[in-house]
């Protein structure tokens, strides 16, 4: 097989990370029909960017559930890129609108897991935007270098943390309140009553917030029973909310009392046939 | 009274200071004189116009006096001698109508000479007494537009015209260079009012006569609304209602032209030709003067040699091959009583030149004037049906010529504009044979003004009504187009553009000179010019 | 019988109606004129109303047509003759030579950077040039290459071979000839398009003369983020981007004068769509369109107008339009009628909507047809209410633009429809 | 195509994996060393053959495909070339073909997606190709086999509404071959159209026009009318729903058919309060005045106005309604030339409104100027003769318009028409709208004139209000019966406005005519066609086939909320008789919307697992 010649690249130039640089590494998923075909034109048109975006092609943006997001930051990812069509393109009708729906969510989990939102970006690209395509991922590779690297591997807490928010989406509360608010929006509830945008997202927020941390209650009594005052000192949630949390998820059979120290109970995560 | 003997009527035009004067003193002396004069003061000899002679003379006057101060003696200085030189202007154009200078008088007489005054209005009474009666039939009063039948009248005009198609759109009003200078102004909205049945436009509203009918509106209308058609028509209700133009010269050329549809005289318009030109009297081609010669007359302190253009004419064609006929009868084609609101002027000059041109056998007629080939092909046509005789202007002929190879150019390098005059270009469709002829002198480069051809703009006045601030806005937008091509020439193809265009460079204007001075000339002198 | 139809034309509606042929299990023959399928479509940025990204839309379809095991798709070729009648026609299809072997290129592109000859791009309406070998545009299907004979140095002075020596999969071919094919079909649409009028004969408007006057399509392209440009709108006397528009519409059309009489029916949108999406681009876009009536009389279309004022801030103006310029900034005046007078305004950029008309080939190929044609040189339907699309000649079929002035989705259900129309009578031609 | 007999793949066994690595020319392997990355593919888990190719696209290409797949025992196959987007069907074949399931394909971009982007990075370059290839390999490990489901296809159609559009349709469809059920609830065929008097374009009368088509569609043997009916139910899917049709005094009828048109058509707005309408004599809808014309028993006239727009563009609706300018100018013209026709003087003649020739474009001859002028002899002496009355002095017709609609070539003429037969039109504000009021016994219209800035007023015999079209009363029960959305005023929604015009977006039902918005009876029977041909697509084929990228409902974990059912666009997820979730995979277009809601995360994507992105994405984040 003859060795292909190498004609355009004449100037070479040093990878950064032998120099010492930090190379982020970025998932990109990139909707089929157009912020890949976006790629593929910037490609075509051969538009310059960084080599740290990993693509990975969906069908369609709303296809990213925030499970899928938290659980790539957890293995360590810096960055993730959500590629979709425009609102009003999408191929499949209406699924970048959830996924905007759906971003919002993750964004909030990520900032309760003191991961920086931007380290996610969600990007509209069309087909034709291939220019669009190279300058998103070069300013995005930007920011993550800036924001240095995803500490989840380093830093215990930060990994609790993230794996919580993970927990908390895909709670069936999160999972049914972002699907629903579309249509909550749109066409109303089931007794025909429309909600305001703004209303919603409150609830939407009170609700995140307190899966959130009762997910994180759950991660941090998984190997050792704790108490109510150590959750809320490590969570740095006022001890009133950490117990009624508890109650709540002791009902839930989720939490179990474990032994008390002194005069304090512990409580214990009840793991289920071994699962994770 | 028995006595039948010819009793002339005489319109004396004395000064205040000094024949007025000399009037008032030979009454005093009382002096006796025929009492056929009747005398209309005016403070300067000066004030009087060509055409006051000739509107007292359609009005039925025998005779005309003009009576003022003794040269040098002018109470305003220098007020007679413009008198005098206006009155030499009248007394040619009386002759070339063959009404003759004699009806006409221009005497000195100061405030002393009470026996001159009085032996000149006995000299001049038995003068025109011996000429007999104003050969001019008595004017018919003109017919009143009747207010009960305006708004049908309107409604056919407007169907005729197809004033109803228009979709408001406005481009009319875009491309309308008196729109331009006058935003009261708007084609379609004289239309609109029409169509809404606002009649009152047709008696007072003066629109009408500011356009100057240069169908750039209709050349643009994407639905081809006949707006100048419109106009046309809607002036000649106008008059009748009592609304009428404001004319240059006072509506002189307008005097000559119903002079010469009035009766038959035998007119002196051939004093353009000379011993070197070729003519006959019958031939297959007719050259069809139109009115230079009383331009030339008019118009010859301008220094445009307009007897130049039919001489360069005529020559084109003498060194094409051609002995043109050319007529001493011929008549103004009458474009200027049609387009002011005078359409039976225009059948009664019709008649006669088509009579004319049909005895003469002419094959094909040859004009020099934009406006008579509009006529004839246009209106005429239309009145009478299709001519068996071929119309052509000298730009076509002489185009013709070059590509037969029966005319050739010398060579010559130099630079020229050609003005497209809204009669030749938008009216009739002719743009590229001036060019053409005018190119084929070898060297010769044919620049464009930004509006040309058939969105060339227009010199500013039509049919000699209405020339104004916004005409002379036009004139000077357009010599500032002309200049900035830098052309060496500004070539001309239609009478009045050259007079028009050449009037805004001769008096004030707000411009600086040197953004208008370009030398203005006509197509057929320049072509003549470099014959070999 | 041939259980086959022949598609005339690779724009939108001649891709649906071949797809909804070859899905009904129709051998379809899509016989397109130009290098790649797409059309006019393809050159638009985005679609009103709901500016969907047009190639976006209609890259699937394009490859779906062409990757079909039903269809055919002969590019770069013509129809030249027709014989025979309904459930047998033989039509003749001369296939020009492209020289490049269009089953061995991959579309790689390596030949282009090698091929010294630039010629103005046709798809960037002339604002970008192309390369004597190229494909129309990026996402052109097939993506293979074409050789342009009139302008290739090898084809024409015999020195260069540049393009050959550069494919590794010896893809070029000088030798190529034009093919001669015989194709049966039972029937035959004809959508054969549009082509855009050249507004340079009506001086008013001072396209050509003046640098900053633009015509829609060129407009189109420009911003377009693949196009010529890279969405970037700029002035051809400076390349600075303006901030003040302004959009003619009827710009030769509704006007009998200039011999198009009728209404493109889609510019009052397109024109829309342009401004919104300079306001899209930049905030201080400023457009205003001069209209004659504004006419946005489908589904959504009105709301879409009125989204247009409130939203993107664009001034719609009722008056016919004509161009001037201010000679020291090339700066577009445009001159219009408010209310009866004269007003004139500076711009930056004027753009025109210029009259949409039907293909001078169309005509030529009418003839072929035998199809009778409109004096405005549409394509005509024998039965002028229900049977649109119906021509005078049975099993020959019209669907898009070239039957007369459609849209995208007019288009569309134009070429199902004549798909449909094409199935029945080959079913009554067979004696079913 | 012919496909060969695919081999069963067992799921557990373990992956056996082929990488191919393409060079395309220098096109990846000049900024990438694909020599290396080949060999580095060698080592990733489960692979058991690498190799790269100088084109894999090529024909040597694809045979090592096959023959690495039949000597190495391979279930899976990894290309890394260009993009799948283009590329994907050939591979996916050159699988099958060597018996291999095409869903245990997986396709790696490291053209458009690397070379091609990092052209002055090689090393960089080829670390991002060989993670690329990581990831590729790290899904194609949990790739499984999938079948295309086949869904027969009942090769009867069903088409609502026996308007103009319905008729076409099902005659269409009949034509075509297909039975078809025709249901329409009133007694007889021809909808709207019977109502009105003559259709534009032609002076053709409206019934005769449309009569042909009935007669057609009555002598149809394959179209099955159902007059005095209505769709009482409609359950299942495409190529299989249960339709019961209700007839008056007669028993329900069942029947299977494959796909559905939906041509219910619209109605005209009433308007209530508006102009005058109900309150002073004389003021009709524009419908209204079609069936006085058609009656012939128009009153006496002298001065009618229309006036455009009531209640459209943004008066009661948004949309501007398409058709009233130019039904209005075909009125406008039909009054001014035909008066006397429309009289019923006519009948007594025994002639039908006599047909007028559309005046075409005027020839561009600069004498033409002259027709203008002819008509208008003087006299000599200046005086005017007797002035000829044009038409418009016997009857005169205002047109009150806000933008005159007549889009596209015939309208436009006829608009041209309308004005040169002195139809004056009237441009108004919706700000200053025209008024109707009664002075005395008269009837009157005033109004602001734009350009002039003046107030007028004229006397007029009769107001015609052009008001817009409206949906069907009954278009929300048929969309709910059917599963197909309405738009927000209403009107029937279609998959894409712009290029799924005839489509829903639910697979097997298609829609035409005004029911989907306002359209002219040419437009309306256009799109019945397409509809037809829509609907016989999967009717031809006899089956529909589902791309196996579906959802999938684990039934254990489904709690039968509901939520996949609402967020799903294609109306793909329906309860089944348990009442849990279940996926009708022949509507299923496999965007993961429903997966990525679910609750219970019940709900999977085939081929495109959790499972399969997560390995995907960390793959690359493994250290190395």
């Amino acid at each position: 097989m003859a060795e292909p010649q190498h004609t355009i690249h004449e100037k070479k130039d040093e990878p950064r990370a032998a120099a010492g640089e930090f190379e982020p590494k970025i998932i990109g998923f990139l909707c089929n029909w157009c912020s890949y075909a976006g790629a593929d034109l910037c490609g075509v048109s051969r538009y310059q960017y960084p080599t740290n975006v990993r693509p990975v092609r969906v069908m369609c943006s709303t296809r990213i559930s925030p499970h899928l997001v938290l659980d790539i930051f957890k293995a360590g990812a810096d960055g993730i890129l959500l590629g979709g069509c425009h609102l009003n393109d999408c191929h499949y009708i209406s699924g970048n609108f959830y996924t905007e729906k759906r971003v919002r969510l993750m964004l909030k989990l990520l900032e309760d897991a003191g991961v920086d939102p931007k380290r996610l970006r969600l990007e509209w690209v069309s087909a034709s935007e291939g220019e669009k395509f190279s300058k998103v991922v070069t300013e995005f590779t930007e920011t993550i270098r800036n924001l240095g690297p995803n500490q989840v591997k380093k830093d215990a807490a930060l990994r609790s943390k993230i794996a919580a928010a993970d927990e908390a989406s895909d709670t069936f509360r999160l999972r049914a309140l972002v699907g629903k608010e579309l249509g909550l929006e749109k066409t109303g509830n089931v007794y025909g009553n429309k909600l305001e945008q703004t209303e919603l997202e409150k609830l939407i927020d009170i609700a995140t917030k307190e899966e959130f941390e009762r997910s994180l209650i759950l991660e941090l009594s998984k190997d050792k029973a704790r108490s109510v005052k150590e959750l809320g000192k490590i969570m740095e949630v006022p001890t009133d909310r950490v117990l009624r949390h508890i109650v709540v998820l002791r009902q839930k059979n989720m939490l179990s009392m474990d032994h008390p120290e002194g005069f304090t109970p512990t409580y214990k995560t009840i793991i289920i046939g071994g699962e994770q | 009274m028995t006595d039948q003997r010819f009793e002339p009527n005489i319109v004396a035009f004395c000064c205040n200071w000094c024949s007025y004067a000399g009037a008032d003193l030979a009454g005093v002396s009382r002096m006796q004189y025929p009492p056929n004069a009747r005398i209309i003061r005016v403070m300067c000899s000066g004030r009087i116009e060509p055409y006051f002679v000739l509107r007292a003379l359609e009005l039925g006057a025998d005779g005309v006096l003009v009576a003022g101060c003794h040269i040098g003696d002018c109470h305003y200085i220098s007020g007679n001698e413009e008198a005098e030189k206006r009155m030499a202007v009248t007394a040619e154009v009386l002759d070339k109508l063959g009404l003759g200078r004699n009806r006409m008088r221009l005497e000195w007489i100061s405030a002393s000479e009470g026996q001159k005054f009085a032996s000149t209005m006995k000299e001049f009474t038995e003068q025109i007494r011996a000429l007999g009666p104003n050969p001019l039939p008595r004017a018919v009063p003109a017919k009143k537009g009747d207010p009960a039948k305006i708004k049908a009248v309107m409604n056919q005009i407007i169907e005729d015209t197809g004033a109803f198609d228009c979709v408001e759109c406005g481009k009319c009003t875009t491309v309308c260079p008196v729109a331009k200078c006058n935003p009261d102004f708007a084609p379609r909205t004289v239309v609109l009012k029409a169509s809404e049945g606002i009649v009152e436009n047709v008696s007072k509203n003066r629109d009408v006569w500011t356009c100057v009918t240069c169908e750039l509106c209709n050349s643009m209308c994407p639905y081809k609304v006949d707006y100048s058609g419109f106009i046309r028509s809607m002036r000649a209700e106008a008059v009748t209602f009592d609304n009428s133009p404001v004319c240059s010269q006072g509506g002189l050329m307008h005097s000559v032209m119903r002079v010469q549809a009035a009766g038959d005289f035998k007119q002196d318009r051939l004093g353009w030709m000379k011993p070197e030109l070729k003519i006959a009297e019958k031939s297959d081609v007719f050259y069809f003067t139109g009115c230079v010669s009383y331009y030339d007359a008019i118009f010859r302190d301008r220094n445009l040699d307009l007897a130049g253009i039919p001489q360069a004419a005529v020559k084109i064609m003498n060194k094409g091959g051609i002995t043109p006929a050319v007529s001493n009868d011929e008549v103004c084609c009458g474009h200027d009583l049609n387009w002011t609101g005078d359409e039976a002027g225009l059948r009664k000059l019709m008649k006669k030149n088509v009579e004319l041109i049909k005895a003469s056998g002419a094959k094909k007629v040859v004009f020099s004037c934009p406006e008579c080939l509009r006529t004839f092909k246009l209106d005429y046509q239309d009145l009478m049906g299709d001519f068996d005789f071929e119309m052509v202007h000298i730009s076509e002929l002489a185009d013709e010529l070059i590509q037969e190879g029966k005319l050739k150019l010398k060579d010559g390098a130099r630079k020229l504009t050609f003005q497209d005059s809204c009669r030749l270009g938008r009216h009739l469709g002719i743009y590229d044979p001036p060019r053409n002829a005018l190119k084929a002198a070898k060297g010769t480069q044919m620049v464009e003004m930004d509006n040309t051809k058939d969105k060339a703009a227009c010199c500013g006045v039509n049919a000699w009504a209405t020339c104004d601030e916004t005409s002379r806005k036009m004139q000077v937008d357009r010599l500032k187009e002309a200049k900035k091509t830098g052309a060496d020439c500004l070539v001309t193809g239609c009478y009045k553009c050259l007079i028009h265009l050449n009037c805004a460079q001769a008096n004030k204007t707000q411009v600086p000179k040197e953004q208008i001075d370009i030398p203005i000339k006509d197509l057929s002198v320049i072509i003549a010019g470099s014959l070999e | 019988m041939e259980k086959s139809v022949m598609v005339i034309g690779g724009g939108i509606a001649g891709i649906q109606a071949s797809l909804d042929l070859a899905d009904k299990g129709i051998i379809v023959h899509l016989v397109e004129k130009s290098p790649s399928i797409g059309g006019r479509m393809a050159q638009l940025d985005k679609t009103f109303p709901t500016n969907d990204c047009s190639i976006c839309i209609l890259a699937p379809k394009m490859a779906d047509c062409f990757s079909h095991p039903n269809t055919n798709v002969i590019t770069y070729a013509e129809v030249v003759g027709v014989e025979g009648k309904v459930g047998a026609f033989k039509v003749k299809v001369l296939k020009k030579a492209r020289f490049v072997d269009e089953t061995m290129c991959t579309g790689c592109g390596e030949c282009l950077e090698k091929c010294p000859v630039k010629v103005p791009s046709e798809f960037e309406m002339g604002l970008s040039n192309r390369k004597a070998i190229y494909t129309p545009f990026m996402q052109a299907v097939p993506r293979v290459m074409t050789i342009d004979k009139e302008n290739c140095i090898m084809i024409t002075k015999g020195k260069c071979g540049n393009c050959k020596k550069a494919c590794k999969r010896e893809a070029i071919d000088f030798e190529m000839k034009d093919q001669m094919l015989e194709i049966e079909v039972g029937s035959i649409i004809v959508a054969t398009g549009f082509d855009s009028w050249n507004p340079t004969t009506s001086t008013e408007y001072g396209y050509g003369r003046y640098p900053n006057v633009y015509t829609a399509m060129e407009y189109e392209r420009m911003i377009n983020a693949a196009g010529p440009t890279h969405g970037h709108i700029e002035r051809r006397s400076d390349k600075k981007r303006p901030t003040k528009l302004a959009f003619i519409q009827c710009v030769g059309s509704r006007n009998p004068q200039v011999g198009h009489p009728y209404c493109c029916a889609v510019c009052c949108m397109h024109s829309t769509k342009e401004a919104m999406l300079a306001r899209e681009h930049h905030d201080d876009m400023e457009s205003t369109i001069f209209y004659k009536d504004m006419r946005a009389c489908a589904k959504g279309f009105w709301e879409y107008i009125e989204r247009a004022k409130r939203d993107y801030g664009v001034r719609y103006l009722n008056s016919d339009a004509t161009v001037q310029e201010n000679p020291e900034n090339h700066n577009p005046i445009v001159v219009y009628d408010v209310g009866g007078r004269q007003q004139s305004e500076e711009f930056d950029m004027v753009v025109l909507a210029t009259a949409l008309i039907p293909r001078k080939e169309t005509l030529e190929l009418a003839k072929i047809l035998g199809l009778k044609a409109d004096e405005f040189g549409f394509l005509e339907s024998s039965d002028r209410i229900l049977g649109m699309g119906r021509t005078n000649v049975p099993g020959v079929f019209l669907a898009g633009y070239a039957a007369g002035p459609a849209d995208i989705p007019e288009s569309v259900a134009q070429g199902s429809s004549a798909a449909a129309k094409a199935v029945e009578a080959m079913a009554l031609a067979g004696g079913a | 195509m012919t496909m060969a007999e695919t081999k069963k793949t067992d799921p557990n066994e373990k992956p056996r994996i082929g990488v191919y690595v393409c060079h395309c020319g220098s096109n990846i392997g000049g900024f990438v060393d694909v020599p290396s990355v080949a060999e580095y593919a060698k080592t990733l888990p489960d692979v058991v053959y690498a190799t790269d190719n100088l084109y894999t696209c090529a024909e040597d290409g694809l045979t090592s495909i096959r023959e690495g797949i039949r000597k190495h025992n391979l279930n899976r196959v990894v290309v890394a070339s260009c993009t799948p987007r283009t590329h994907a069907p050939l591979f996916q074949t050159t699988c099958e073909s060597a018996g291999l399931n095409k869903y245990l394909f997986t396709f790696v971009n490291i053209r458009e997606h690397c070379s091609w982007v990092h052209m002055k990075e090689k090393e960089k370059a080829t670390l991002k190709a060989r993670d690329l290839i990581k990831m590729g390999v790290a899904r194609a490990r949990l790739l499984m086999p999938q079948e295309e489901e086949k869904v027969d296809v009942e090769p009867t159609g069903l088409v609502i509404g026996g308007g103009v559009s319905g008729m076409t349709a099902a005659l269409s469809l009949a034509d075509m071959g297909f039975p078809v059920h025709l249901v329409e609830k009133e007694g007889e065929l021809g909808g709207f159209v019977r109502n009105l008097n003559n259709l534009y374009v032609t002076e053709k009368s409206a019934t005769e026009t449309i009569k042909p088509l009935i007669e057609k569609v009555k002598a149809s043997k394959n179209v099955k009318l159902h007059l005095n009916s209505q769709v009482k139910s409609v359950e299942g899917f495409i190529g299989n729903y249960d339709v019961v049709m209700a007839s008056k005094g007669a028993e329900d009828i069942k029947t299977k058919v494959g796909t559905i048109v939906v041509a219910t058509g619209a109605l005209e707005f009433v308007p209530e309060g508006l102009y005058g309408y109900n309150q002073y004599p004389n003021i009709v809808t524009l419908t209204e005045f079609e069936i006085l014309c058609k009656k012939k028993s128009l009153p006496s006239l002298k001065n009618v106005a229309f006036i455009q727009c009531v209640g459209s563009r943004g008066q009661k609706v948004s949309y501007c309604s398409r058709i009233c300018c130019n039904v209005a100018i075909k009125n406008a013209i039909n009054i001014v030339d035909n008066y006397e026709n429309m009289l019923g003087l006519a009948e007594k003649n025994g002639t039908i409104i006599d047909t007028v020739p559309v005046e075409k474009k005027v020839p561009d001859e600069i004498l033409e100027r002259r027709r203008r002028r002819r008509g208008r002899e003087r006299g000599e002496e200046g005086e005017a003769e007797e002035v000829k009355l044009g038409p418009s002095e016997k009857i005169e017709v205002t047109v009150f318009n806000r933008d005159v609609m007549a889009y596209g070539v015939e309208h436009e003429l006829t608009y041209n028409k309308a004005r040169e037969h002195r139809v004056k039109f009237v441009r108004y504000t919706p700000e200053n709208p025209p008024k109707v009021f009664m002075e005395g016994n008269q009837l009157m219209v005033s109004y602001f004139h734009e350009t002039l800035k003046l107030d007028r007023s004229m006397p007029v015999d009769m107001v015609v209000l052009s008001t817009p079209m409206v949906p069907q009363l009954d278009t929300r029960e048929m969309s709910q019966m059917l599963k197909v959305p309405q738009g927000q005023d209403g009107w029937f929604l279609e998959a894409h406005v712009k290029l799924r015009p005839v489509d829903f977006a639910t697979d097997g039902i298609y829609v035409c005519g005004t029911c989907k918005g306002p359209a002219d009876i040419t437009e309306a029977a256009t799109q019945a066609a397409a509809a037809a041909s829509r609907a016989a697509i999967p009717m031809a084929k006899g089956y529909v086939q589902a791309e196996a990228l579906t959802s999938v409902v684990d039934d254990i974990k489904c709690s039968g909320c509901g939520t996949c059912i609402q967020v799903c666009p294609y109306g793909a997820m329906r309860k089944n008789d348990k009442g849990l979730a279940e996926t009708i995979v022949a509507a299923c277009k496999g965007c993961g919307c429903c997966g990525a809601t679910c609750p219970e995360m019940a709900i999977t994507m085939t081929n495109y697992t959790d499972a399969q992105l997560l390995a995907e994405a960390k793959a690359t984040l493994e250290e190395v």
